[in-house]
């Protein structure tokens, strides 16, 4: 008999994981999902949740797995197991192009928080004066947040939002001057016709602070975590995620080992 | 297995959130109070052109999400570049007071059916002693109707403030730090949301006793003649009401 | 047009999506709003009782479950009830993650919270009460609770609609909180398609409008129901 | 003058009749530290009509309230047809030990308030039927027709269909003489029932509540009316100031009063009559 | 008999006042599509004290709160004091014209309620200068001074600070008269204001009426007591499925009745009479 894994997924997270109409859901996770419960040799089935209830239901046993482009963090890490990286976590500013941030020294550089973090810090000392009482949107619970608070506290004003959308739209009407979120959304974000005039800017931050992001498993279900640390592993490894990861972001966000 | 300096700390970090929690209950409930009350009016009057507008300003606050009323004003207003050059844009720019917007608009609807609830249980014929004493409308409504419609409407206004209390937790969701806010935040630090979810919720538990408390001493206050005569008083209650 | 296209019933709208939410709403709202109608009349009855026991009760009851914020206590009765049914079930040998549907569940919370308000909601309205009518229910045998059905609640529900229909307003918005045990409601509906395709606003403004129709259409009933109610009432000059 | 004879028959065939309807001894009443009742005793017998002569505020509706409980007495007992209601006392407030022995006592013991207290929401017939069909469980097609016919009786029968709001004064009265018709009561407890009525009307009631006397109800009945008392009861009794001042049969009462106080009361009467 | 006296004494005196207090020409009044008033014509010079019989549900209630414009006529005018009330249609209900012309009516024109009515989340001494205090903006120590004379004349002074929920049924009336009484009207509409009252109380309030009756207001005074009819008033209405069927002095009224309706009407009260 066959082991059905359920996969709890955000699936408002475009383009990590997202619905059409009718209930069907697409996006980088869910290739990759698939592709790893095939590796996995177990039946999948994939449930969006709305990400407030994702921790509380895999505890409760409702969902024996979170692919929600959950980054792992050492607070996550108390209360539930990672498997091994699938992406990681890369991060950038937004700004209007015309307003007084549009210039942010670096664009184009990507910097890892982990092995560049002296790089990084120097990049980041010369982009702090330009935020100086500023006011820099971020999607709470998030690690950009994190980022703010260990790289540039108290230097420009963070606001937490709870969305990307919507600090996105205060971006866009004047009441922020940057954002930083995931780039891979970000990037996503400024194709749309309403987010004409933003655009990215500073450098592409990884690792560190932004983490990599991996399955979300319960504590004592080592021999699930097993499994899928082996498929993901060799997804890495034989360039797997790396394709699904230029189809949905057109940047490579496979996990640097 | 409770973490109690982990609680203890929380405990203090989330209490720092209760004034903005509070001025945010007061603003909305006061001014929201005010236009509920000339709503209601309006509603209690026969003329379509007054009774009208408010019945579709009442339908449509009540009937959509106070989530979607802050998202319009915060979000929505900021759309237009016209607004955000007018005189307006510093007010409506900030969440502060996009947040005690919404909340006021929203609150008044719903406080206008409390009190027009209050004044449908004014005994006939205590206004109509009141006219046939030659008492303006205004004045009636002032010494007679206002009074027995408040001491009717007490219980269902607290509903009203107390979910006004924990409404305001939507502010967070336009940046405002109030308890919710903070809670939120110490949950995405520490990813332990039962204890920071429990230190909330005894909070807001602590803040709406206190205001259940007020309004049934408030009630108890209004409502003499529920009681024994007064020259009488003792240290027994009779409420006639118990007896239902 | 491109609205008319992401709202519609094509392959790639959601206008199915948008209305099985909403009926998903409507499903736990009402039924979240009778059962507080049921647990209301019980604490607004217990209330008035002469035994401080139920009064105190009462007091508790409208006191905790209006005042902690209502996501917790929904947490508390989806994942709490779960943990027991979970290890209860796991007694009988039955594995893994066992509950009552979330539908129930969610309808149960809201009902539980909702119930508070109705209490309140009931008791003004029994403080309006005519004395003497009630005496007069009293003078002629009428049993606690048959006087309640027969006398206090017609005549109570005149008073209590406008505040009873608060409460169902209430309880259609408390409905989006039950996204996180997993339904999909109108709310949770409209944040996957925000999220998804990045248009906010028609999604959000979409649905305010499915919850006004459900105002708009239950108000009838509201407006019959006063109508009814409000009957042998003489309206002062 | 055919009237008053038959009342005088009937006054001795309830002569005859032993068993009290109604016993209360010694009933005291106070609200919060006003004493209203100071130890009240009163005997009615079946069929007995008595009337309560009093001034206002000297305890004659708190009297009628307590037999049926709707004040509970602080001292004395209320006895209806041979069974004691039993009291206790709890948080220094009197209470029915049983309700349900005081439910089953006002199936018996129907009133009719000095203020009416008819249903707001119910039409008049509703009214009237209120009571047999939910809490005597009878017919509710038979409780109809009979709630028709009183009101036909009472004059109201155009009005059936009327919530009491639209009800004149005197019509609401008697749609609650009525009322208390329907249950078919053993005992009546009437307080003032004819004070919004015209003499015309008083006449008719009084007619009515003639007949009931003659089935062998018990009736007690509070009133202002002399003419009434003297027409219909076959005792009277007189309150003051919370106790029974002087009892007796109508004549007595009314030909020779001994205490000064019901001179005094009566004297005012007396004079006002051409 | 000294009372008889005054009565006719007085009655001289307010036949040679003219100026017409109340004027009603030809009012109509319907609730629906049930007129209840057919066309009532009534003057009542200053000083003038008319009582308004007639049987329950003739439109007496109804006749008085269209004097002051509780209820608004359908039809006919209301003149006070020489200003005539202007009424308007509006979809299809008649309603006042000027609201404050009728308030400044209400003022002169104070009215007890058969049902009392009193503010029942005021003390009686409070419901007794809420008006003075707050419409006619007198000062409120006097206004105070005087509601407490009031309520010692009436008898309820130890009540003062009660409720109203707590006053017995006549203590209630007596509360509402003298409420009426403590607006100084020049004009007074009472709706059976001697209901709730035993007999001694009755001549209490008929002395009252007396007094201000002296003063030269007006009054009009719907009752069913036939003696304090004939009593207190200069003249008597009898109203009949909601006309005037007879008026005229008082001694006429009850001493030669002419219309057969009114001799019925009579009839029973005389023979209640030993
Ligand atoms: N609000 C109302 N709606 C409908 N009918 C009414 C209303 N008020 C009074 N009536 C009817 O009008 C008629 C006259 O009523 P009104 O109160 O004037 O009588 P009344 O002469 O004062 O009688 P009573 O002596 O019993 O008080 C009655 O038949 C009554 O049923
Ligand atoms: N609920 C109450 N609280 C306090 N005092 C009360 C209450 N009810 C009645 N009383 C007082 O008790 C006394 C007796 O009242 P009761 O109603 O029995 O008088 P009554 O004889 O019926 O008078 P009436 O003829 O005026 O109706 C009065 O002085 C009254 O003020
Ligand atoms: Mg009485
Ligand atoms: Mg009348």
């Amino acid at each position: 008999q066959e082991q059905v894994v359920r996969i709890a997924t955000e699936g408002s997270y475009a383009p990590w994981s997202f619905s059409g109409p009718n209930g069907t859901i697409q996006g980088f996770e869910i290739d990759l999902a698939n592709d790893l419960c095939a590796r996995m040799q177990v039946k999948c089935e994939i449930v969006p949740q709305s990400w407030d209830g994702l921790i509380p239901s895999l505890q409760a046993g409702k969902y024996d797995a979170i692919m929600a482009a959950m980054s792992v963090t050492p607070q996550r890490l108390e209360v539930i197991a990672f498997s091994a990286p699938y992406a990681a976590g890369i991060n950038s500013f937004a700004v209007v192009a015309d307003g007084p941030l549009s210039t942010l020294p670096g664009t184009g550089e990507t910097y890892s928080l982990g092995t560049q973090e002296a790089q990084a810090k120097a990049r980041l000392g010369e982009i702090g004066p330009l935020l100086k009482g500023k006011v820099v949107g971020v999607q709470g619970s998030t690690t950009a947040s994190a980022f703010m608070e260990t790289y540039l506290k108290g230097i420009a004003e963070v606001r937490e939002y709870k969305t990307t959308e919507e600090h996105n739209f205060d971006l866009m009407n004047g009441r922020l001057d940057a954002v930083v979120a995931n780039a891979t959304v970000l990037a996503a974000a400024l194709e749309k016709p309403d987010m004409q005039g933003a655009k990215l800017a500073g450098p592409i931050f990884s690792d560190g602070v932004f983490g990599v992001i991996g399955v979300g498993l319960r504590k004592d279900d080592a021999a699930l975590k097993t499994k899928f640390d082996e498929a993901i592993k060799a997804a890495v490894a034989d360039g797997t995620v790396k394709r699904f990861s230029e189809k949905w972001f057109k940047v490579d966000v496979s996990p640097r080992t | 297995m409770l973490d109690l300096t982990f609680l203890g700390e929380t405990f203090v970090t989330l209490i720092g959130g209760i004034p903005l929690t509070l001025q945010l209950t007061a603003l909305s409930v006061v001014s929201g109070g005010v236009l509920a009350f000339v709503l209601a009016l309006m509603r209690s009057s026969r003329n379509p052109f007054l009774d009208v507008p408010a019945r579709f300003y009442i339908f449509a606050f009540r009937g959509t999400p106070l989530l979607v009323q802050i998202f319009i004003i915060y979000y929505g207003l900021s759309q237009f570049p016209a607004l955000r050059q007018s005189v307006l844009w510093p007010f409506l720019r900030e969440a502060y007071w996009c947040a005690a917007i919404a909340l006021a608009l929203n609150t008044a609807a719903y406080s206008a059916e409390v009190i027009r609830g209050g004044l449908n249980a004014v005994p006939a014929g205590q206004i109509e002693a009141a006219r046939s004493f030659g008492m303006t409308r205004a004045l009636a409504f002032r010494r007679i109707i206002m009074p027995l419609a408040l001491r009717q409407m007490l219980p269902a206004y607290s509903n009203e403030i107390i979910l006004m209390v924990k409404a305001t937790a939507l502010a967070s969701t336009i940046t405002l730090m109030e308890i919710t806010g903070i809670a939120a935040k110490l949950i995405s630090q520490s990813y332990r949301p039962v204890e920071v979810f429990v230190c909330a919720g005894a909070i807001y538990l602590a803040l709406n006793f206190v205001i259940a408390r007020i309004f049934s001493k408030l009630q108890y206050a209004l409502t003499p003649e529920k009681r024994e005569a007064p020259a009488t008083a003792s240290g027994n209650r009779i409420e006639e009401a118990r007896h239902v | 047009m491109q609205y008319l296209q992401l709202m519609g019933f094509g392959p790639d709208g959601w206008g199915r999506d948008m209305l099985a939410a909403t009926g998903m709403t409507v499903a736990v709202s009402i039924a979240g709003f009778f059962g507080g109608i049921v647990l209301g009349c019980l604490s607004a009855a217990a209330k008035f009782s002469r035994f401080t026991f139920l009064r105190l009760i009462a007091e508790f009851y409208t006191t905790v479950f209006r005042g902690v914020p209502d996501l917790l206590i929904i947490y508390l009765f989806y994942f709490g009830s779960s943990s027991v049914i979970s290890t209860v079930a796991a007694l009988f040998g039955a594995q893994g993650f066992v509950s009552a549907p979330a539908l129930l569940i969610g309808a149960l919370a809201i009902g539980v919270v909702s119930g508070a308000y109705q209490t309140q909601v009931f008791v003004g309205a029994v403080n309006a009460l005519a004395k003497g009518e009630i005496e007069a229910a009293r003078a002629c045998g009428m049993t606690p609770f048959l006087m309640f059905r027969r006398i206090v609640l017609p005549q109570a529900v005149r008073f209590a609609i406008p505040g009873v229909g608060n409460v169902w307003q209430l309880v259609l918005k408390e409905s989006a909180l039950i996204s996180v045990i997993g339904l999909v409601e109108l709310m949770r509906q409209s944040q996957i398609g925000a999220g998804s395709t990045r248009q906010p606003f028609s999604f959000y403004l979409t649905a305010g409008a499915l919850y006004l129709l459900i105002t708009f259409v239950s108000g009838f009933g509201f407006r019959a129901l006063e109508r009814r109610a409000m009957r042998g009432v003489r309206r002062a000059a | 003058m055919s009237e008053r004879l038959e009342t005088s028959e009937r006054l001795e065939t309830t002569g005859r009749q032993g068993a009290a309807a109604v016993e209360l001894r010694d009933i005291r009443k106070s609200y919060g530290t006003l004493e209203v009742l100071h130890g009240v005793s009163l005997d009615a017998r079946d069929g007995e009509v008595i009337s309560i002569l009093g001034s206002s505020g000297s305890g004659k509706s708190t009297l009628l309230r307590c037999i049926n409980m709707l004040e509970v007495p602080n001292a004395g007992t209320v006895t209806v047809q041979g069974e004691t209601i039993r009291t206790v006392m709890r948080n220094g407030q009197p209470e029915p030990a049983d309700r349900g022995q005081v439910n089953r006592l006002r199936e018996k013991a129907a009133m009719v308030f000095q203020s009416f207290n008819l249903w707001s929401h119910l039409t008049i017939l509703e009214n009237l039927v209120e009571a047999p069909v939910h809490v005597q469980k009878r017919d509710k097609r038979e409780c109809l027709a009979e709630a028709e016919a009183l009101l036909e009786r009472v004059g109201i029968a155009d009005k059936r269909h009327h919530y009491p709001a639209h009800l004149s004064g005197g019509q609401q009265q008697r749609a609650a003489i009525a009322r208390a018709l329907a249950m078919r009561p053993s005992i009546m407890l009437f307080d003032e029932p004819t004070s919004a009525l015209d003499p015309e009307l008083v006449g008719e009631v009084l007619k009515v509540i003639r007949n009931i006397a003659a089935e062998g109800r018990t009736m007690l009945i509070v009133t202002h009316e002399m003419a009434f008392a003297r027409d219909v009861s076959s005792r009277v009794v007189f309150l003051h100031k919370g106790l029974i001042e002087e009892e007796g049969p109508p004549s007595e009462l009314f030909g020779n009063p001994r205490s000064e106080r019901l001179q005094q009361f009566l004297s005012r009467e007396n004079r006002r009559e051409p």
